[in-house]
């Protein structure tokens, strides 16, 4: 066991020093892959504490799209020394050790409260795993997500939803320049690996049933494909692509939603599925949501309703 | 057995804190990009030990997710600096 | 001292790291990164409630909240990004017309 | 039909499950407004005017029946999630509707389509802002009835996502800078609540509300999950010194945007952390009295800034902060022996400054728009006589100053008997201070208006009655008259109220 | 412990050794080009043989079939991502 306590304090000490890292980092850039590092070693860390699903959404999700996002806004700011250490106003020393010292005052009572709780502390597990064979899937945290606790991951579904709507509302992307030339090797690479990834967020979702997997590790994937293909210039959204782009952004609230509606219209109580057929209600809706997540956060990363000069309100 | 296991994993976590030091040293992008590819095939490697040390075959699920993602950010890297270089302003 | 409260102490470290730099930068990026590693400071927490020991499964109501945190913190910051882009071609428009 | 109890209605409507269409019902209606954006005006009026018939049918029946459940995915409580509607939330779901309707109205008119000439900016505000309006809407009702401290963490994360794309629908820089400001208070603040619910959950094992007001003695976890809760919702309400991102957020909004701010979302999180101040926690006494000492900060500090800003909007959104300041004076009194009527005063005020701030900042936009600017130097100087827009100010500043019969004046009465029955003379001193300092701040335009004595020129009549001027005077109206109509509001705030039945656990 | 599990604990500490040098080298290589050639070895193996060794302690195919997907993954992610890290180097001639 002492092998074990040796594995936790190394990943705990690189986790808490990489994040001090990467927020004191001097440039911009060494502050982002050291955040997408720090992405990896979290992940480590919730594997080790037995939540493979959600060290699954971290690697997908928190690590990838996130490094992702921030990286296209440090380039786009390149322009402007953006995100450097000395473009940041150093504060005055005294502030710096006031606000040093008030945290540690804060985390100090914060670690003490947390070992004041009694252990082991009560917890929902024995009613969530009472109630699983009824629930229609077999991995507790989908079972959770999606039938005890469906309502909140509704509105979830509608952040990500609102999200669009307010990158969306900024402004139309501008043409871009000029078409990066990624050479032959990565259209090689992205012409066998998208596919592959593909297949991979389909079973992902599959595999959410009774396994770590589900419909926003799927989605990220799938956002993932999404992604490389902007990136390589593969696929250029046109204005044209507005409408579909909003239905399918649509999707995931319509969906869930209407589901609800339809429990109800069948005389059970909001989001409550028909026990024997839950099973299907939750893959369908799970398909629709790994849609709509991926093309959501596709379309965060475009970063803007496809141009194309909106002349007449008509053409919309 | 998983004592050995354990011990592999614990040495696989300290190379993992060696390629950190790329990370923050290395001069120009394309050190710190080759060090954080190097990073997460580590972590590729961690994880499947762990899914034999901890019996959770499930895991490698998320080796395969973080050995693709592992791709896009350098491929994300890579076209978002293309613009910059040749960008004349 | 249990893993769980190990692995808690480190979610309270990384809470104390990200509050410590939200307060001090005024770097639009650095905020969006602290306010990342803030989140997954209070992850750590939630996961190492959650857990139980080597053999018993791990609850997974604490899970679910990550999981629903993790989207919810990934739109916010893409937003937040959007935001910081737009205003920069604002800004960088208003430097070319002076 | 699984909903709590059989009603003694009849109709049909009346054994719907209200409470989840309420929510759901907006969310399709956003979905639709940003799919077809030619249609957006008439979908966004038409289903506020569909939540707010079905909001009042809800209050209807909770007045029959009492408060009511809705068990989602049927699942029980510690398990499911659990839609609770009590007298307050109806109240607030209600108002938000209604108050959300004549701004919309005032929106539809003021966006109105100019044809060809329209610069893609007014083209842009007119089509995104019926989806963020009912977004903001879905996420007002889900917070209002939402029993389950992770669910309302969520539904404060819509509303304030929806509320910084009505910050910036502008467009300008001046905007986007202020919300950016205000989606990283947020994005904080929701954070530090959410700090505050993984301590509970780790100490109680329980997130629903209903559980966690079952437990009495407060252990130090579950005190300090409080404090974190409300800090992290002083700073979603903007209580002094958190306010920081408020007046440049307000003030830089459009005149309908900034009017739903002021009136609606900033009321979002003071309910949340009214609910658990009241319903579920058994908070100390010191706790109540710092938080009434900050929102006294509030009054003197929002009011001295409106004092000695120069422009319109920015005095406007400063005197929010004030007003939000005296409101959270009540929780320093809620365990004294008049909490209730104090709760009530608070909460009677809640309802008033929605009404009033709402039409002042319309009424501001309209000013804005006649006069072509909004600074209060230059006011004095303006040859323009007082029009309608101009007297929806003023009514909409008795209620916020508390003249009687305003709603205002009600609610303050009550808080202030609430005080006086406790025999807290500070509190009642600093209301007393609050008032006459409103009164000033909120003269200097009114002066302005009225003055004539430094205008060159002759002295021009306004414009005949515009439309547009009807929403402001309507909203204004509404907030006087409410002050009178105050039965039906007083009694529906009575069921399910926590100081009068004893929390029932269904 | 069977034989079986000596050769697979044998082949694991060689896909370590692999790592290790790997990291070792791409610290101590003096530009990116090295540091590239290093990594690039040391995962492709490294990570070969640690998979190898993980298939033999679980003889169960469908992890195996799983465990040479994510090799060949890993493998072309590292190919590519070589190339495009080095085109992007000599590029911005931060290379040496």
């Amino acid at each position: 066991m002492l092998l074990w306590l040796v594995f936790d304090l190394v990943l705990i000490g690189a986790i808490v020093w990489l994040a001090w890292a990467a927020l004191a980092a001097r440039d911009g850039f060494e502050m982002i892959v050291l955040f997408m590092v720090l992405g990896l070693f979290v992940a480590l860390a919730w594997v080790r504490l037995q939540a493979p699903d959600v060290a699954l959404a971290e690697a997908a999700v928190g690590s990838g799209i996130t490094g992702a996002l921030l990286l296209k806004t440090w380039r786009h700011r390149r322009g402007r020394a953006a995100g450097d250490a000395a473009a940041d106003a150093r504060p005055s020393r005294a502030l710096g050790f006031g606000v040093m010292g008030l945290v540690t005052v804060l985390t100090g009572m914060l670690a003490a409260v947390l070992v004041l709780i009694p252990r082991p502390a009560p917890s929902l597990a024995e009613t969530v795993f009472a109630n699983l064979a009824v629930s229609g899937v077999d991995n507790p945290v989908t079972a959770v997500l999606l039938n005890f606790r469906a309502y909140d991951t509704l509105l979830e579904v509608v952040v990500l939803f609102a999200v669009v709507v307010v990158v969306w509302l900024l402004g139309d992307a501008e043409a871009d320049r000029r078409a990066p030339r990624l050479g032959s090797i990565f259209f090689g690479f992205a012409r066998l690996v998208l596919p592959v990834m593909v297949l991979i967020a389909g079973y992902l979702l599959w595999l959410g049933g009774f396994a770590p997997g589900g419909a926003f590790q799927a989605g990220a994937v799938l956002g993932a494909v999404g992604i490389v293909l902007l990136l390589g210039r593969l696929y250029t959204p046109t204005a044209a692509d507005r409408l579909p782009a909003r239905l399918v952004f649509g999707l995931g609230t319509v969906g869930f939603a209407g589901a609800g509606l339809a429990t109800l219209a069948l005389g059970n109580a909001f989001l409550g599925y028909p026990p024997e057929a839950a099973k299907t209600w939750i893959l369908v809706i799970e398909a629709m949501l790994t849609v709509s997540i991926a093309a959501t956060l596709a379309g965060l990363f475009f970063g803007a309703a496809p141009s194309g000069r909106p002349t007449r309100e008509s053409d919309r | 057995m998983s004592e050995v296991l354990l011990l592999l994993m614990v040495v696989l976590l300290l190379t993992l804190l060696g390629g950190l030091v790329r990370v923050v040293r290395g001069p120009s992008e394309a050190d710190r990009m080759l060090a954080a590819q190097l990073l997460g095939t580590t972590t590729v490697a961690l994880l499947m030990l762990m899914s034999v040390a901890m019996a959770m075959p499930r895991l490698l699920d998320i080796a395969l997710v973080f050995a693709i993602l592992a791709a896009i950010a350098v491929v994300c890297f890579v076209a978002t600096g293309e613009v910059r270089d040749h960008d004349a302003t | 001292m249990s893993t769980a409260l190990l692995y808690s102490f480190g979610g309270i470290l990384l809470i104390g790291v990200a509050l410590h730099r939200l307060v001090l930068t005024t770097d639009l990026l650095r905020r969006v990164v602290a306010l990342n590693v803030f989140a997954a400071g209070i992850a750590s927490l939630l996961i190492a409630a959650a857990y139980r020991g080597p053999e018993a499964a791990a609850d997974p109501v604490p899970h679910a909240f990550v999981l629903t945190g993790i989207v919810v913190l990934v739109s916010t910051t893409a937003a937040a990004l959007a935001l910081i882009r737009r205003l920069d071609d604002l800004e960088r428009s208003v430097d070319h017309d002076t | 039909m699984i909903w709590s109890d059989p009603s003694t209605m009849t109709p049909e409507i009346m054994t719907w499950d209200l409470p989840s269409l309420v929510v759901i019902l907006p969310l399709l209606a956003a979905v639709a407004a940003f799919l077809l954006p030619s249609a957006a005006v008439g979908i966004g009026l038409g289903a506020t005017a569909l939540v707010g018939a079905a909001s009042s049918a809800l209050a209807a029946r909770l007045l029959a029946s009492g408060p009511e459940i809705s068990h989602l995915g049927g699942w029980t409580v510690p398990l499911g999630i659990a839609l609770r509607v009590d007298g307050f939330a109806a109240l607030m779901l209600v108002t938000t509707a209604g108050i959300g309707m004549l701004v919309g109205l005032a929106a539809s008119r003021s966006f109105a389509a100019k044809g060809a000439t329209e610069a893609p900016a007014e083209e842009r505000q007119r089509l995104f802002f019926w989806p963020l309006w009912l977004l903001l809407l879905a996420g007002l009702n889900a917070l209002y009835l939402s029993s389950d401290v992770f669910n309302i963490y969520i539904s404060l994360e819509i509303l304030g996502l929806s509320a910084v794309g009505l910050a910036v629908l502008s467009g300008k820089a001046a905007a986007l800078r202020a919300g950016l400001t205000y989606l990283f208070a947020g994005l904080l603040g929701s954070l530090l609540f959410l700090l505050g619910v993984d301590y509970l959950y780790a100490a109680t094992g329980r997130v629903d509300l209903a559980s966690l007001g079952a437990i009495d003695e407060m252990t130090p976890a579950l005190s300090m999950a409080l404090v974190l809760m409300l800090a992290g919702l002083a700073i979603k309400t903007a209580l002094f010194p958190l306010h920081f991102w408020l007046p440049a957020a307000h003030s830089n909004a459009t005149a309908p945007a900034s009017a739903l701010l002021s009136a609606l979302v900033v009321k979002g999180s003071l309910y949340v952390a009214l609910r658990l101040w009241v319903d579920v926690f058994a908070p100390t006494a010191g706790l109540g009295t710092l938080i009434g000492l900050l929102g006294a900060g509030a009054i003197v500090w929002g009011s001295i800034q409106a004092m000695r800003v120069d422009r319109l909007k920015l005095l406007v959104a400063y005197s929010t902060v004030a007003q939000i300041g005296l409101i959270c004076l009540v929780f320093a009194l809620t365990d004294e022996i008049g909490g209730e009527t104090a709760w009530q005063g608070a909460v009677y005020l809640i309802l008033a400054h929605a009404a009033a701030k709402s039409a002042m900042f319309l009424a501001v936009g309209r000013i804005a728009e006649h006069l072509g600017h909004d600074s209060l130097e230059r006011l004095h100087r303006e040859p323009l006589r007082p029009g309608m827009a101009q007297v929806a100010f003023a009514l909409a500043a008795v209620s916020l100053i508390g003249l009687p019969p305003s709603a205002g004046f009600l609610g303050k009465w009550l808080l202030l008997e609430g005080a006086m029955r406790a025999d807290a003379w500070l509190w009642v001193g600093v209301m007393v201070l609050g008032t006459m300092l409103s009164v000033a701040y909120l003269m200097r335009p009114i002066s302005g208006f009225l003055r004539f004595d430094r205008v060159e020129g002759p002295v021009i009549m306004p414009s005949r009655l515009d439309a547009a001027d009807l929403w402001p005077l309507g909203l204004a109206v509404v907030a006087i008259a409410m002050g009178l109509l105050a039965a039906t509001p007083l009694s529906l705030l009575a069921v399910g109220s926590p100081f009068v039945v004893p929390e029932v656990v269904p | 412990m069977t034989p079986l599990e000596i050769l697979a604990i044998g082949i694991l500490f060689a896909g370590l050794g692999f790592f290790v040098a790997g990291t070792v080298g791409m610290l101590r290589f003096p530009d990116v080009f090295s540091r590239l050639h290093a990594l690039t070895k040391a995962d492709n193996l490294g990570l070969a043989l640690i998979a190898l060794g993980t298939a033999l302690l679980t003889a169960d195919t469908s992890v195996t079939l799983k465990l040479m997907l994510i090799w060949f993954f890993v493998v072309l992610a590292s190919a590519t991502s070589g190339h495009l890290i080095a085109r992007h180097a000599l590029r911005s001639g931060q290379g040496s």
